[in-house]
C-alpha cells in the first residue's frame, strides 16, 4: 500500500466517522463541529486530486463562512438542545442508507477500474490560472447566472428574517 | 379579371357605420344615427354603381382584402368579386335598402330603439353584400349565416312583445335546419373537389373544375344546397316562418322578408348554376317544389285577414316563380323576377307600412277600408305596384312573370303541367292583391273610432321613396322584354354568366303571343272575381269566410298544427324526457357515481398524505431505491 | 527527501518559535504601552530569583507558570469536549497561518536554494483567509460550550463581527491582487522589489494606499481587539466568550490572540511594506538608483532582510498596541455599519478603481 | 494511485449518509446540513472525474455548486429563523400543515 493511498483511507475513514457524526449526534452543535471536519477532510481530499483552488474555496467558503453561519442561528434560537432518537424511525432511515450504500457498491463494482489520477496534466492544474480561465472565459455566463443568484438569496434573506414591524 | 381596391368599400362602409352606431349612436342622438345609416347605405349604392359602370363586358372585378385561411392546398381568401349576376344584385341590395332606410327614418322616427334599428339594418347590409360579394363558398356562407342573425334580431326587434321573439327564434329555427344542409352541401362538394384533386372553394375555380364531379355527386350536393335554399328563401317545407316573421317592423318586412335576403337562395342556385346544371334531377325537384310552393302559398294568401301576412304569402308565392324558373333552367329570367320583384314586393310592402302607420298599428284588413281617400300617395303607389305583381301589361311583373310562364311552358326542362300551375297561380295573385287593395283602400271605413279621426297621410321622407319604387315596378321590368317586342338588354348583360342555358327556351313568336294572353286573360279574371267579391259592397267577405273551404285556407292548410304535431312535440316530449329522465338518472348517475367512487377512494388513500415532509422523503428515497435495482438487477 | 523534510521542519519550528514568543512579548509590551500612554510605571512587579528589572521576565516565564498552576474550571452544565476544544480552534489558525508568510528570499546553503517561508502555495491569500475564518470557530465553540448567556452574547457577537470583516479584508487584498497578479505571497514580495520611476519601491503601500487603511481596520477588527473587542466586552457581558475560562484554557486564548495581531503585522508588511524587501537592496547587495552599489555577500543580504521583516511585523505590533490605548470602544451597531456599510463599499470601489487604471495603463488589452 | 471507484465509493458513502440525516432526523438546522454533507459528496465525485478526466469542467461546476449552496443555506436559514419565530420548534413533525 502506497503513501497515497494510505493517505486515501486514512481521510476517507475519517470523512467517514465525522459525517456519521453529524448525522447521529443529538447535539446540533456536535452535528455541526462534526461537519466542518468532514468538510476539511474533504477538502484535503480535493487536494490530493490535483485541485488546490477548489479545496482552499471549500475550506473558505464552506468551513469558515457557511458553517459559522449554522453555528450562528444554532446558538441564535438556541433550540431544546436534544432530541429524541425514535428507534424504528431511525432504523428504517439506516436500512435505507446502508441499502442505498450496497447499490453504490454494486454499480462501481460493474465499471472498469481505472486510477484517480489517470490522465496526464499540466502544470498548474486546478490553480487560480486554470479555474479562472474556465470561468471567466468558458463559463461567463452561468458564472454571471451564479452572482445574481448569491444576490438574490442575499435580498431573500434579509426580507426573511426581517422581522416585521 | 380586373383589380379594384374600392370594391371592399361597399360592404364595409354599412359595417363601419353599424358599429359607430352601435358605439356612438346613443350620444349622437337618432337623427344623426338615422342620417348616417342611409349616408351610409346611399354611399354604397353610389359605390355599385360605380363597379358597374367599370365592369368589363363579360367580366369580372374582383378585391382580394387579405388571406383568410392558408392551410395548404386550401385556401381561402376573403375577396369580393363582382361579375354580371352580383351588379344586379348589388342595385337592388343597395337601391332598395336605400330607399327603404330613407323610408325608416320616417317610419322608426318615434321609436325608442331607432339607433338599433339603424344599426342592425346596417349590419344587415353588410352581410348580404358579404353574401352577393363573395368570392369563395365559405365567404358566401359566412353572410349567409349574417343576414339569417340579422333577420332574427330584426324580427324580435320589439322583444318587449313576446310572440315577436318567438316569431324570432322560429325563424332563426327553421333557418338552422335549412343552413344545416347547406353546411352539408358545402362541405360535401368541398369533400368531393378535394377528392379530384382541387381543393377549393373557390367559385371561379369551381366553375372551372365543375365537370370534374360525378352526376350523382352534383344531385346529392345540390339537394343539399336547395335544402339551405328552402329554408332561406321560404320554399316548401320551410317557408312557415316567413309569414311569422311579419312580427318585425314593416320596412324590415320589405327589405328583407321581401326584397333581398329571402331571395339570398335564388342567388345562390343561379350563383351554382353550372352545378345545378349538371344535375337534372334536382333540378325537376327545384322546379316542382317552386311550382307547388307558389301555387300552396297562393291560395293560403286568398284567405288571410293580416295586411302583412298576405304579402308575406305572396312573397312565398313569388319565391316560388323564380325556384321554378331556376328548376327549368331558365336562371336569368328568375334573376330577372328576383329583381323586378324586390322593386314592387318591396313598395307593397312599404305601402302597408304606410296604411299600418297612418292607423297607428292596425294591421286587420277587415278594420280597414276607404282609405283612398284619406291616404292618395299610398294608394296610388299601391295600385301601381299590385298592377305590377299581377302582371298587368308593361309592367315589370308582366315581363318577368310571362317569361317565367314561357321557358315553364317551352324550356326542355319545362312542362305544360308547370305552366298550368303558374298560370294559375297567376289568376290568384291578381285576385289577392285586388281583394287587399279593395278591402283596404275601398268600401266604407270600418277603422276604429279613436284612430279614424286621426288617419293622415304619411310624410315626404316615406312617400317619396313609394313613387320610387313604383316607378321601378313598371319601368324595373323594360329592360328584359321579349325578343318579339323591343329586346332584352338583360338577357345580353346576364348572358356571359349563365352562358347559352341561361336562356332555354326560343319558341314561335305567335305561342308566346298565346300565352302572354292567356296570362293576362286569367289575371284580369282574378282582377274581376276580386272586384265582385270585395270590391263592391260590404256583404261579401262574410258570406265567403263561411265557407269551410275559406277556413282550411284561412288556418293556411293546418300546416303549423301539423309540424307541430309531427316534429315540435315529440321533439319537446323527447328532450322533456331527456331533461327529466335520461339526464338525472343515467348522465348524472354515472358522473355522480365516478365522482362517488374517486371521493370513496381518495378518502381512504388521503391517509397517505401526513404533512410530514419526512415521510414523504423516506417514500421517495425507496422509490429512487427501487428504481437503482431495477436497472442494476434487471 | 529526509533533508528536505528535516529543512521543512526547521524552519516550521523557526516560525512557531519566533510567532510565539513575539506573542509572549507582546503581552508585557502591551502592558508597558499602557502604562506609557497613561502616564505610569506598569508592570514591574514580577521578580524571578529576585530578578526583577527586566519586565519581559513576567510575561515570558512567570504568566505562562501562573496560569498553568490555577484551576482548569468547567462549568458544570457546558460541554466538556467543546469547551476544551475551543481555545485550540482559537489558537491553531493564528499559527497555521503564519506558514505561508516568507520571511526572506532564497537561501543558499551548499548548492541547495532554501526558500525562507514554511509552506510556497499556489494560492496562498486564499489559504491566509480560509485559516483566518476559521479562527472564528475557537469564539463561538468556546461561547457556546459554557452554557452562560455572556459567553453566548459574545460569541454570537464574535461570530457576526467576524464573518462580516472577512469579506471587506478578502475585497481589500483584491486590488494587490490585480497588481501584483498572482496569490502566491513570496511572489507578491518579490515584485515589490520593483522600483516605480526608477527610486520608487513598488511596495503596497504606494500603490494600493486605500486599501491599506481597509485592510487594517478589518485586520483590527479580526483580531477583536480594541476598538472591535465587542465579544469580550468587559463593561457590557463580562468577558465575553471566554468569561467561563481559566487556567490554561485562557492562556491559550491570550496567546492566541497575541498571536493573531503578529500574524496581521505579518501580513500588512508582506502585502503592502514589502515584505522582507530592504529598498533597493538586491541579492548581491545594495544598488542606488543615484548610481551607487554596494555588494554585499548572500548571508548579509538574507539577515538583513529576515532582520528587516521582523522589524517591520514588531513596528505594526506596536501600533496595534498604540491604537488599543488611543481609541474607545465601538457600539455594536456601529460595528456593524462600518464593515458593511463604508468598509465593504469602498473596497469595491476600491477594486474597481484599479481595474479601471490597469486596464488604462495595459491599454485595455 | 489511488483507483478511481475509491474515490467514487467514499462519496456514495457520505452521500447516503447525507440521505439518512435527511430521513431521520427531526432539527430542521440538521437537515440542512446532512443536505451540506450531500453536497460536498457530489462536489468529490465532480473533481474526482475532473482529475480522472484531465479538465477543469468538473472544478467549475463543483464552483457552481458551492455558490448554490452558499445560497441555499443562506434562504434556508432565513426560513428557519422566520419559522422558529413563529412557531417556537425546528421540528418538521410539527409542521405538518399540509395534511389531509
Amino acid at each position: 500500500m502506497t503513501a497515497p493511498v494510505l493517505l486515501f483511507f486514512v481521510l476517507a475513514a475519517l470523512s467517514v466517522v465525522f459525517s456519521l457524526a453529524v448525522v447521529f449526534q443529538r447535539n446540533p452543535v456536535h452535528s455541526a463541529m462534526a461537519l466542518v471536519v468532514t468538510l476539511f477532510l474533504v477538502a484535503i481530499l480535493f487536494l490530493t486530486l490535483d485541485a488546490p483552488m477548489v479545496g482552499i474555496l471549500q475550506i473558505l467558503v464552506y468551513a469558515g463562512a457557511i458553517m459559522v453561519l449554522f453555528l450562528f442561528v444554532i446558538m441564535l434560537l438556541n433550540p431544546e438542545a436534544l432530541e429524541r432518537r425514535r428507534a424504528l424511525w431511525w432504523g428504517l432511515g439506516s436500512i435505507a442508507g446502508l441499502l442505498l450504500v450496497f447499490e453504490f457498491a454494486d454499480f462501481l463494482s460493474d465499471i472498469p477500474r481505472q486510477a484517480a489520477q489517470g490522465a496526464a496534466v499540466g502544470e498548474g492544474f486546478g490553480g487560480p490560472e486554470q479555474l479562472a480561465q474556465s470561468l471567466f472565459h468558458d463559463f461567463v455566463l452561468p458564472f454571471e447566472v451564479a452572482s445574481v443568484l448569491l444576490l438574490v438569496a442575499i435580498v431573500g434573506a434579509v426580507v426573511l428574517a426581517k422581522r416585521e414591524g | 379579371m380586373e383589380e379594384s381596391i374600392l370594391l371592399r368599400f361597399i360592404p364595409l362602409i354599412p359595417f363601419f357605420a353599424a358599429a359607430l352606431n352601435i358605439f356612438f349612436g346613443q350620444r349622437w342622438g337618432r337623427k344623426r344615427a338615422g342620417l348616417l345609416a342611409c349616408a351610409a347605405v346611399g354611399l354604397a349604392f353610389l359605390l355599385s354603381l360605380w363597379a358597374v359602370s367599370v365592369l368589363p363586358p363579360g367580366g369580372a372585378i374582383k378585391d382580394s382584402v387579405f388571406t383568410w385561411i392558408e392551410s395548404e392546398p386550401f385556401r381561402a381568401d376573403f375577396a369580393f368579386r363582382v361579375d354580371a349576376l352580383t351588379a344586379v344584385m348589388l342595385l337592388a341590395i343597395t337601391g332598395v335598402g336605400f330607399l327603404i332606410h330613407v323610408y325608416s327614418l320616417g317610419y322608426m322616427g318615434h321609436d325608442e330603439g331607432m339607433i338599433r334599428y339603424f344599426a342592425y339594418l346596417n349590419l344587415f347590409i353588410f352581410f348580404m353584400l358579404l353574401l352577393v360579394m363573395a368570392d369563395n363558398l365559405l365567404l358566401l356562407f359566412v353572410g349567409w349565416e349574417g343576414v339569417g342573425l340579422c333577420s332574427y334580431l330584426l324580427i324580435g326587434f320589439w322583444h318587449q312583445d313576446h310572440t315577436n321573439t318567438i316569431a324570432g327564434n322560429k325563424a332563426f329555427v327553421v333557418n338552422r335546419i335549412g343552413d344545416f344542409g347547406f353546411l352539408l352541401g358545402l362541405l360535401f362538394l368541398f369533400w368531393e373537389m378535394g377528392r379530384q384533386g382541387v381543393w377549393t372553394l373557390d367559385i371561379g375555380q369551381l366553375q372551372q373544375s365543375a365537370h370534374l364531379l360525378s352526376s350523382e355527386k352534383a344531385v346529392v350536393i345540390t339537394l343539399l344546397l336547395f335544402f339551405g335554399a328552402t329554408g332561406k328563401s321560404a320554399q316548401i317545407p320551410l317557408y312557415v316562418w316567413l309569414p311569422d316573421a311579419m312580427q318585425g317592423p314593416t320596412p324590415v318586412s320589405a327589405l328583407i322578408h321581401a326584397a333581398t335576403m329571402v331571395t339570398a337562395g335564388v342567388y345562390m342556385t343561379a350563383r351554382l348554376h353550372f352545378l345545378y346544371s349538371m344535375a337534372p334531377q334536382t333540378l325537376a325537384v327545384i322546379a316542382t317544389v317552386g311550382a307547388l310552393t307558389a301555387f300552396f302559398a297562393a291560395t293560403i294568401a286568398l284567405a288571410q285577414n293580416d295586411i302583412k301576412r298576405v304579402l308575406a304569402y305572396s312573397t312565398v308565392s313569388q319565391l316560388g316563380y323564380m325556384f321554378l324558373a331556376v328548376g327549368v333552367g331558365a336562371f336569368s329570367a328568375a334573376v330577372f323576377h328576383l329583381f323586378t320583384h324586390a322593386f314592387f314586393k318591396a313598395c307593397l310592402f312599404l305601402c302597408a307600412g304606410s296604411v299600418i302607420h297612418a292607423l297607428e298599428g292596425e294591421q286587420d284588413m277587415r278594420n280597414m277600408g276607404g282609405l283612398k281617400s284619406f291616404l292618395p300617395a299610398t294608394y296610388w303607389t299601391y295600385f301601381i305596384a299590385a298592377l305590377a305583381i299581377s302582371g298587368a301589361p308593361l309592367t315589370a311583373g308582366f315581363f318577368s312573370k310571362d317569361q317565367i310562364l314561357w321557358q315553364a311552358f317551352a324550356s326542355t326542362r319545362g312542362s305544360v303541367g308547370f305552366w298550368f300551375i303558374a298560370w294559375l297561380t297567376a289568376g290568384l295573385t291578381a285576385f289577392y292583391m285586388f281583394r287587399q287593395f279593395f278591402l283596404v283602400f275601398h268600401g266604407p271605413c270600418r277603422v276604429r273610432e279613436p284612430v279614424r279621426t286621426k288617419i293622415h297621410e304619411s310624410p315626404r321622407v316615406m312617400t317619396v321613396p313609394l313613387a320610387v319604387l313604383a316607378l321601378g315596378s313598371v319601368f324595373a321590368g323594360w329592360v328584359g322584354a321579349p325578343e318579339f317586342m323591343w329586346g332584352s338588354p338583360w338577357q345580353r348583360w346576364l348572358e356571359p354568366v349563365f352562358g347559352a342555358q341561361g336562356q332555354a327556351a326560343h319558341g314561335e313568336v305567335s305561342a308566346e303571343w298565346l300565352l302572354m294572353s292567356l296570362t293576362f286573360a286569367i289575371a284580369a279574371l282574378g282582377f274581376f272575381l276580386a272586384y265582385l267579391g270585395y270590391g263592391r259592397g260590404a256583404g261579401v267577405p262574410e258570406r265567403i269566410s263561411s265557407w269551410p273551404a275559406f277556413n282550411w285556407l284561412a288556418r293556411k292548410y293546418y300546416v303549423d298544427e301539423m309540424y307541430d304535431l309531427i316534429l315540435v312535440r315529440p321533439f319537446t316530449r323527447c328532450a322533456a324526457w331527456m331533461a327529466q329522465s335520461f339526464d338525472p338518472k343515467f348522465i348524472d348517475g354515472v358522473v355522480n357515481g365516478v365522482a362517488g367512487r374517486v371521493l370513496g377512494s381518495s378518502l381512504f388513500w388521503r391517509q397517505v398524505q401526513t404533512g410530514n415532509v419526512q415521510h414523504y422523503l423516506f417514500g421517495f428515497l425507496a422509490g429512487a431505491l427501487v428504481i437503482l435495482a431495477y436497472y442494476l438487477y434487471a | 527527501m529526509i533533508v528536505e523534510l528535516g529543512i521543512i521542519a526547521a524552519k516550521a519550528l523557526l516560525v512557531l518559535f519566533m510567532v510565539l514568543n513575539l506573542a509572549g512579548v507582546m503581552g508585557w509590551v502591551e502592558r508597558k504601552g499602557s502604562a506609557l500612554i497613561q502616564d505610569r510605571i506598569g508592570a514591574n512587579r514580577a521578580s524571578v530569583l529576585g530578578f526583577a528589572g527586566l519586565g519581559l521576565v513576567n510575561t515570558l516565564i512567570a504568566d505562562p507558570i501562573k496560569f498553568l498552576t490555577k484551576e482548569d474550571f468547567i462549568p458544570p452544565s457546558g460541554d466538556r469536549l467543546l469547551h476544551t476544544l475551543a481555545p485550540c480552534l482559537a489558537l491553531f489558525p493564528a499559527l497555521v497561518t503564519f506558514a505561508v508568510i516568507p520571511f526572506g528570499d532564497v537561501l543558499v546553503v551548499g548548492g541547495r536554494e532554501i526558500n525562507l517561508q514554511v509552506a510556497n502555495i499556489n494560492v496562498g491569500i486564499l489559504y491566509i483567509f480560509a485559516m483566518a475564518s476559521l479562527s472564528v470557530y475557537g469564539i463561538v465553540i468556546g461561547a457556546w460550550a459554557s452554557n452562560n448567556k455572556f459567553s453566548l452574547l459574545g460569541g454570537v457577537r464574535g461570530a457576526a463581527q467576524m464573518i462580516s470583516y472577512e469579506i471587506a479584508m478578502g475585497l481589500s487584498v483584491m486590488g494587490i491582487l490585480m497588481v501584483y497578479g498572482t496569490l502566491e505571497l513570496q511572489q507578491i514580495v518579490r515584485s515589490q522589489g520593483q522600483l516605480l520611476w526608477g527610486w520608487l519601491p513598488a511596495w503596497g503601500v504606494f500603490l494600493q494606499p486605500v486599501a491599506l487603511l481597509l485592510f487594517s481596520a478589518a485586520a483590527v477588527a479580526e483580531t477583536k481587539r480594541i476598538p472591535f473587542d465587542l465579544p469580550e466586552g468587559e463593561s457590557e457581558i463580562v468577558a465575553g466568550f471566554h468569561t467561563e475560562y481559566s487556567g490554561g484554557k485562557f492562556l491559550m486564548f491570550f496567546t492566541g490572540e497575541f498571536a493573531e495581531m503578529v500574524t496581521s503585522a505579518g501580513l500588512i508588511a508582506t502585502l503592502y511594506f514589502g515584505g522582507w524587501q530592504v529598498p533597493y537592496l538586491l541579492r548581491d547587495g545594495f544598488h542606488f538608483p543615484w548610481g551607487g552599489t554596494w555588494l554585499l555577500p548572500q548571508l548579509a543580504v538574507v539577515l538583513l532582510q529576515v532582520g528587516a521583516f521582523t522589524l517591520k511585523v514588531v513596528f505594526f505590533c506596536w501600533l496595534f498596541v498604540l491604537l488599543r490605548w488611543t481609541l474607545p470602544r465601538f457600539r455594536y451597531d456601529q460595528v456593524m455599519r462600518l464593515g458593511w456599510k463604508m468598509l465593504l463599499p469602498l473596497a469595491l470601489l476600491n477594486v474597481m478603481v484599479t481595474g479601471v487604471v490597469i486596464v488604462a495603463l495595459q491599454g485595455g488589452r | 494511485m489511488v483507483p478511481l471507484d475509491y474515490y467514487l465509493f467514499l462519496s456514495g458513502v457520505l452521500f447516503a449518509i447525507g440521505v439518512v440525516g435527511v430521513v431521520i432526523r427531526r432539527n430542521l438546522i440538521v437537515i440542512l446540513m446532512s443536505i451540506e454533507l450531500m453536497l460536498n459528496a457530489v462536489n468529490l465525485t465532480f473533481i474526482a472525474f475532473a482529475r480522472s478526466l484531465g479538465s477543469m469542467e468538473g472544478q467549475v461546476i463543483v464552483f457552481f455548486v458551492m455558490t448554490v449552496a452558499a445560497a441555499e443555506a443562506v434562504i434556508g436559514l432565513a426560513i428557519i429563523i422566520s419559522i422558529f419565530r413563529h412557531r417556537q420548534t425546528l421540528d418538521p413533525q410539527e409542521m405538518q400543515l399540509l395534511r389531509w
